[in-house]
């Protein structure tokens, strides 16, 4: 295989959107142009890609070495060069796999789901461009060009929650996810800066940093494995930045289908895994991580479970899987980690384009208190939605429980067990929500009667594939008590963390708490909300509705005092002290040109008079010196 | 006694010039004013006619004779000069010709 | 046609200007002829690009004798750093013209902008310090009558304080170079105020080159503007016309950063070593000051007046990290910030000549009127950001590696810049452009052709020198080097 | 004799010039710096300028004096449109103002070096045929542009004076 493929698979999405977005700026502006002709263009990209990966997949699975592709030095100065290079090795190439499988199967639901919409050139224009970002930034060869990639997505998701743009709400969503993410990314280019003034003159791509990182002081790596987890922080909504992904569900579901659920909030988990030869070396950063990680996940979890609207449950549910991905990953177990990025993409991706549908069908509603009962009107979402659950609810054979168990295990075994309480605990709240959401949605008693708007079969296909994707992926990280052969720790050998063994009898006990803890988190939701009463008003409120009041405390603390500050600047320093100072300056100039300026009578007798007046005086000087 | 020196000369024609410089500046008519410019032309022909005999030079003469030329060139458009302001103006009082005095201060 | 490449460059938009202005010839036609002469130009200064050797030499050098009993010298070249910069002028002001097109300005709006040219060209290649601050002066008067003549609000009050502001600065320097000059006749008894002979100087006492330094720095530092010398650049900015305020700080702006490193650095660099901690530290507070003061504007130009001294600033402090990569990225920085911050100003002229509002609170919803000015804007905005991808991001991350590498602390604290730009200039693309108010904007016209091939070409530069920086940047390699070799001698010395 | 003459003459020319100076009406004044002008002419008779004292007769007291009191006279002027305040004030000032620069003057030339013989000249000395000789060897040029200048000032004064046509 030629390695130069590798460019492709960013530059076809990448070509695609720009053409798209060509073609949508002809279409508004001078000549409209057929729907169809916008989503033939978006959808071939992804799907192109994603062909080109399964080739790389193909060729490296019959052992090739990783592909390496360096079409010209992006930068050099003083004589330390960044090449713009693409690395396609077992990992990227895995990511690769699903970004353009997800996305594949994303881009045709939306074909359905914005059918119609004015925007809807623009909207596979941004899609495209995310995908080209995500693939570079997976596909990178130095941690500079992931950046570039890694500051795309952002862009992306930026403008696509701000995509209707005209409703301020939705802008300020955008800002501030693209804020808080450039607080991570503040982080990230630290960490960056760091590492390339300590090791990244011997060569910056993955492979120089992962030989000579080792010549760098611990202290030094702790600081960099800190600030880049920052940058992680930032992408993959954990504490204390996770405040903008609930608010980013402004956007069109799709987008946070595809953007906000399965792939670019999992960039910060693929970057830790990228630099697993830096966190290999810190492991107490890699503990603070598992902490953060099961803190978010905990956290997260307890707001998801008094949320009304539909997206922001689901956006907290994805927080908190978030979470359980940084345990795997801090505790060194990045294929584990991996794995549950890899299944998570798969029945989250699911469940927002379930919600999706849901949303469209009920006519763009989005609090499940108002729903109800959907269950004979839309079979088909019924039962992707329930196997999506089932999957995020550890609940075997679906794909969730072999990931998230895989992971409590991992915690157990490195005797983190308060993260392992925390895990397991979340574990029955994430069953307790995600089941509180779907029966308030689907079940329930006394609901108002909806008229349904009708789903398109783009709609519905990708839902199909997706929930089979959700049943069978877990079936890829089958535990050692099932399978003698573990794919996906086979094929990310070099992540895995080393080996595990467990006792099967162990393995399966633990498997056997972490189901009943599950279906105990079921079994509650099932008790409260199965039958339940839409005729009684419930007003949710209280502190945990309420998010614990973070937004309103960030808002308080760094809008409004930056804001404040920089009316204090810009008002009373620079007007009030550094512009009156220069103003009185020359205000004293002015008064003494005036007095002088009474001289200038415009009257030439008195200028003669002036003249004399200096000629007489130097005379006088002259005739005192001379005698 | 006075006599007809060199200094003595020299003497009137500074006195005559100061003469003419207090003319310039104390007066606002303006024929007077054009007669003390005059008369100072004539304090320093003056002293060019004495200092062309001090040095035994006709220069000074010659000078002096360029100088009358202008001044009566001068008196010439000096007084049209008279003429098409006091039609202007209808006064001879120079503190009236303030036209190009700026009016507001900055 | 070596020969006077340079001085053709300079002295082509006088020329023209002159005859535009003695020959009556109407609005239209000068603006035409400026428009193709400022295209001409900027062919000749392609071609400069493209002849251009890799070396730290002086090149397309002409040197002719202009006052000689004083040493007085025209003098001209062109190195890397030089090279980069004129390009960025003759590309930006030919766009510019475009965008100024249909402002029915009069006759000598247009004259003036050529004879802008030829003072910042000339200022920028002169190798001699009297031609220099002959140049550097003569730029002033036509900005000085666009901002009198054609420009709003308090314009007469603003020409006055930016006049004044930058008159008194160069005065110090004026007196730097005469010093300057006077040191080299005692030295070497002969009179001279070339670059390359003045560095050459070895009598002056530390305390000297001190007070020089501080002339020469006083003058750069207003136009820049660093803080606090800054006031003058937010009034003058909100009360300037477009062009004026295009030129100020697209392209005047940076002549101070050039400054410095053109004359300052050679001529007194154990002060620039020794002061550099000052500047640095004045450039990151500078930073973060004035990005957090153009948050709460209410005027769009004002906002970009702090964001432009933000970034400015920053540029600043990348210039005395005495390192090659902040040398590089400051260099990169004035290119991409000219271009970014010019595009924008533009835009925003586009803008307020449609609608007459430059307050943000009275913009909103332009969006859905016009699509081309949006996506423009955003992408001259996502350049300003950094946003990886555009030029700005190289630049600012070279920057914050050269400060890195000068000082941890300092490099950390840089590394805010990702955060300061985005968050006024997201929050002002919010708030003027996108989200629908209840302001009547129904007047906004998109773009038209003549635009659009402007500023998406200035777009598609930007992208271009994001993913393939260097492309652009090996050719003032040698030149940057050959500054370093002057700090290090420094180092060795000290 | 010389003395005496020179001293009446001397007298006459100041007592005309302060005479111009200070009296009111423009008429006398005029009428007093003519003594002045006469006054002067004498002197050039008396330092061997002979043609200077002809010149000085014909083109100040009989071309310039007498247009300048023809206009005076043409132009009719009141005499209480003059008021001239406390103008004797200022000439004193003046004259305290001046003494230095008088008396630097007077020094200055006192301290000439010395050349000729003052008293005693050449015999044509001053002669209508000896400078005509000299104007016409060394000075022609200016000589001829002087004659320009008259040009020039004839035809300036006919356009200043010309009665403009209201616009």
């Amino acid at each position: 295989m030629n390695s130069s493929l590798l460019a492709w698979i960013i530059l076809i999405p990448f070509i695609s959107s720009f053409v798209l977005g060509a073609l949508y700026l002809y279409s508004i502006s001078i000549k409209k142009i057929n729907d169809t002709i916008f989503t033939f263009l978006a959808i071939l990209a992804p799907i192109t890609s994603f062909l080109i990966g399964v080739a790389f997949f193909l060729s490296l699975k019959n052992g090739a070495t990783d592909y390496m592709y360096e079409p010209y030095t992006w930068l050099g100065v003083n004589g330390y060069i960044i090449s713009m290079g693409f690395l396609g090795d077992k990992l990227s190439i895995f990511m690769v796999l699903f970004v353009t499988f997800i996305g594949s199967t994303i881009h045709v639901y939306a074909a359905g789901y914005m059918k119609g919409d004015e925007g809807y050139g623009k909207f596979f224009s941004y899609f495209n461009l995310f995908m080209a970002s995500m693939l570079l930034l997976v596909l990178a060869n130095s941690p500079i060009i992931m950046f570039i990639g890694w500051e795309g997505v952002g862009l992306c998701s930026y403008l696509l929650i701000g995509f209707y743009f005209t409703e301020p709400l939705n802008v300020v969503a955008g800002n501030k996810a693209f804020i808080v993410n450039r607080v991570g990314d503040l982080g990230f280019i630290i960490g960056l800066v760091i590492m390339f003034f300590y090791v990244g003159k011997l060569g910056f791509d993955y492979y120089a940093l992962e030989d000579y990182i080792s010549l760098v002081p611990t202290s030094i790596l702790t600081i960099i494995g800190i600030a880049l987890f920052v940058g992680a922080m930032g992408k993959s909504a954990q504490i204390p930045l996770y405040v903008w992904l609930p608010d980013a569900m402004a956007g069109p579901t799709p987008v946070s289908a595809l953007i906000h659920a399965a792939t670019m909030v999992t960039a910060g988990v693929y970057m830790v895994a990228r630099f697993h030869f830096l966190y290999d070396l810190i492991p107490h950063v890699g503990e603070f991580m598992a902490y953060i990680g099961a803190f978010s996940a905990l956290f997260a979890a307890i707001i998801a479970m008094r949320q009304t609207d539909i997206k922001k449950i689901l956006a907290y549910s994805t927080i908190s899987q978030l979470g359980y991905m940084f345990i795997a990953v801090g505790l060194g177990a990045y294929s584990t980690g991996l794995f549950h990025v890899f299944t998570h993409a798969f029945f989250k991706a699911l469940l927002f384009m379930g919600a999706g549908a849901v949303i469209i069908a009920v006519g763009h509603e989005q609090n499940i208190f108002k729903m109800g009962g959907l269950r004979k009107k839309l079979p088909l979402v019924y039962s992707v939605m329930l196997i999506a659950t089932l999957a995020i609810s550890g609940i075997p054979p679906f794909s969730g429980f072999f990931s998230k168990d895989e992971i409590l295990l991992k915690a157990y075994r490195h005797h983190e067990y308060l993260i392992y309480g925390i895990g397991l605990f979340t574990a029955a709240l994430t069953a307790y929500y995600m089941f509180r959401l779907f029966f308030v949605t689907f079940h329930g008693k006394n609901y108002k009667q909806k008229e349904m708007h009708y789903l398109s079969w783009s709609m519905k296909a990708p839902l199909l594939v997706l929930a089979f994707g959700a049943t069978v992926a877990g079936f890829v990280g089958l535990p050692e008590v099932f399978s003698q052969t573990n794919l996906i720790d086979e094929w990310l050998k070099a992540y895995s963390g080393g080996a595990l063994h467990v006792e099967h009898t162990t393995e399966i006990m633990f498997m056997g708490i972490s189901v009943v803890v599950g279906l105990a988190g079921i079994v509650v939701a099932y008790v409260k909300y199965f039958k339940y009463d839409f005729n009684k008003e419930i007003q949710e409120s209280g502190i945990v509705y309420n998010k614990f009041y973070i937004d309103e405390v960030y808002h308080f603390i760094f809008v409004r005092g930056i804001q404040k500050l920089s009316r204090f600047i810009s008002v009373d320093v620079d007007d009030g002290v550094i512009d009156k100072a220069v103003m009185s300056l020359c205000g004293g100039f002015i008064n003494m040109g005036r007095r002088i300026g009474r001289m200038q009578c415009a009257n030439t007798r008195v200028y003669a008079f002036f003249m004399l007046l200096g000629i007489s005086s130097f005379s006088l000087y002259l005739i005192l010196k001379l005698g | 006694m006075i006599e007809a020196s060199f200094i003595s000369y020299i003497s009137l024609a500074i006195l005559l010039f100061s003469i003419g410089i207090m003319g310039l500046i104390s007066r606002k008519n303006i024929f007077i004013i054009y007669m003390s410019i005059e008369l100072m032309l004539n304090a320093i022909n003056i002293i060019f006619v004495t200092l062309s005999k001090y040095f035994g030079s006709m220069d000074g003469q010659i000078i002096a004779m360029m100088v009358m030329a202008i001044a009566a060139s001068e008196a010439a458009i000096f007084l049209s000069l008279i003429v098409a302001m006091y039609r202007l103006k209808h006064s001879v009082n120079i503190d009236d010709f303030n036209t190009l005095k700026q009016k507001d201060t900055l | 046609m070596d020969i006077g490449l340079l001085s053709f460059i300079i002295f082509l938009p006088l020329i023209v200007s002159f005859i535009l202005l003695v020959l009556p010839v109407g609005m239209k036609i000068t603006r035409n002829i400026a428009f193709v002469t400022t295209i001409i130009v900027f062919l000749l200064s392609l071609s400069i690009f493209f002849k251009f050797q890799l070396t730290d030499y002086m090149q397309f050098r002409e040197f002719h004798p202009w006052i000689s009993s004083y040493g007085i010298y025209y003098s001209l070249g062109v190195d890397g750093f030089s090279m980069i910069i004129l390009m960025l002028i003759t590309t930006l002001i030919p766009l510019g013209y475009l965008f100024l097109w249909k402002t029915k300005k009069s006759k000598g709006y247009w004259a003036s902008m050529l004879l802008i040219q030829t003072g910042v060209t000339g200022a920028l290649l002169s190798l001699d310090l009297v031609l220099f601050y002959f140049f550097w002066e003569s730029m002033l008067l036509p900005v000085f009558m666009i901002i009198g003549i054609y420009g709003t609000g308090n314009r007469i009050f603003s020409t006055l304080k930016i006049t004044i502001y930058t008159i008194m600065g160069s005065l110090f320097m004026l007196v730097s170079i005469l010093y300057l000059g006077v040191a080299f006749y005692n030295e070497f008894g002969v009179w001279s105020f070339q670059l390359s002979d003045l560095v050459q100087i070895t009598t002056l006492s530390n305390f000297e080159r001190t007070l020089l330094f501080f002339g020469f720095m006083i003058a750069f530092a207003i136009k820049i503007p660093l803080f606090p010398f800054h006031t003058w650049l937010m009034q003058t900015y909100s009360n300037s016309p477009t062009g004026g305020v295009f030129i100020l700080s697209a392209i005047m702006a940076k002549l101070g950063i050039y400054g410095i490193v053109r004359f300052v650095l050679p001529l007194f660099p154990h002060q620039y070593v020794e002061f550099a901690p000052y500047f640095v530290g004045l450039g990151v507070f500078g930073l973060i000051y004035f990005g957090i003061a153009a948050l709460m504007q209410q005027n769009i130009k004002r906002m970009f007046a702090y964001s432009s001294a933000s970034h400015l600033a920053f540029i600043t402090a990348g210039i005395f990290s005495l390192n090659a990569y902040g040398m590089t990225g400051a260099a990169f920085l004035i290119v991409a910030h000219a271009m970014a911050t010019g595009g924008l100003f533009l835009l925003t002229g586009t803008i307020e000549y449609d609608l007459g509002i430059r307050s943000i609170s009275g913009l909103g919803g332009i969006a859905k009127k016009a699509p081309f000015l949006t996506v423009a804007f955003a992408l001259m905005l996502l350049c300003i950001v950094g946003l990886p991808g555009t030029n700005g991001f190289v630049s600012e991350l070279l920057i914050i590696f050269g400060l890195f590498e000068y000082n941890h602390y300092v490099g950390v604290i840089s590394a805010l810049t990702v955060l300061v730009a985005a968050s006024f200039m997201f929050w002002l693309f919010q708030r003027a452009i996108l989200v629908k108010t209840d302001n009547d904007v129904s007047k906004m016209k998109d773009l038209d052709i003549k635009e659009i091939v402007g500023i998406f070409g200035l777009a598609a530069v930007i992208i271009a020198m994001g993913l393939y920086p260097h492309w652009f940047l090996y050719k003032i390699e040698p030149t940057i080097q050959h500054y370093l070799v002057d700090i290090l001698k420094v180092g060795i010395g000290s | 004799m010389i003395d005496t003459i020179f001293l009446i003459l001397s007298l006459f020319a100041l007592a005309g010039a302060i005479g111009m100076i200070t009296l009111s009406n423009t008429m006398h004044s005029a009428l007093s710096f003519l003594v002045t002008v006469f006054a002067i002419a004498g002197l050039y008779a008396l330092l061997n300028a002979s043609f200077l004292f002809m010149v000085q007769i014909i083109i100040y007291a009989g071309a310039i004096i007498a247009l300048l009191l023809f206009i005076v006279m043409f132009l009719n002027i009141k005499e209480d449109k003059l008021k001239e305040p406390n103008r004797y004030n200022i000439m004193l000032v003046v004259a305290i103002i001046l003494a230095p620069v008088d008396y630097l003057l007077f020094q200055a030339f006192l301290k000439m070096p010395h050349i000729g013989d003052f008293s005693t000249t050449l015999d044509n000395f001053g002669d209508v045929k000896m400078l005509g000789n000299e104007l016409f060897k060394g000075w022609l040029v200016p000589f001829e542009a002087i004659s320009v200048l008259l040009l020039v000032a004839l035809i300036g004064s006919i356009v200043l004076a010309r009665k403009k046509e209201r616009e």
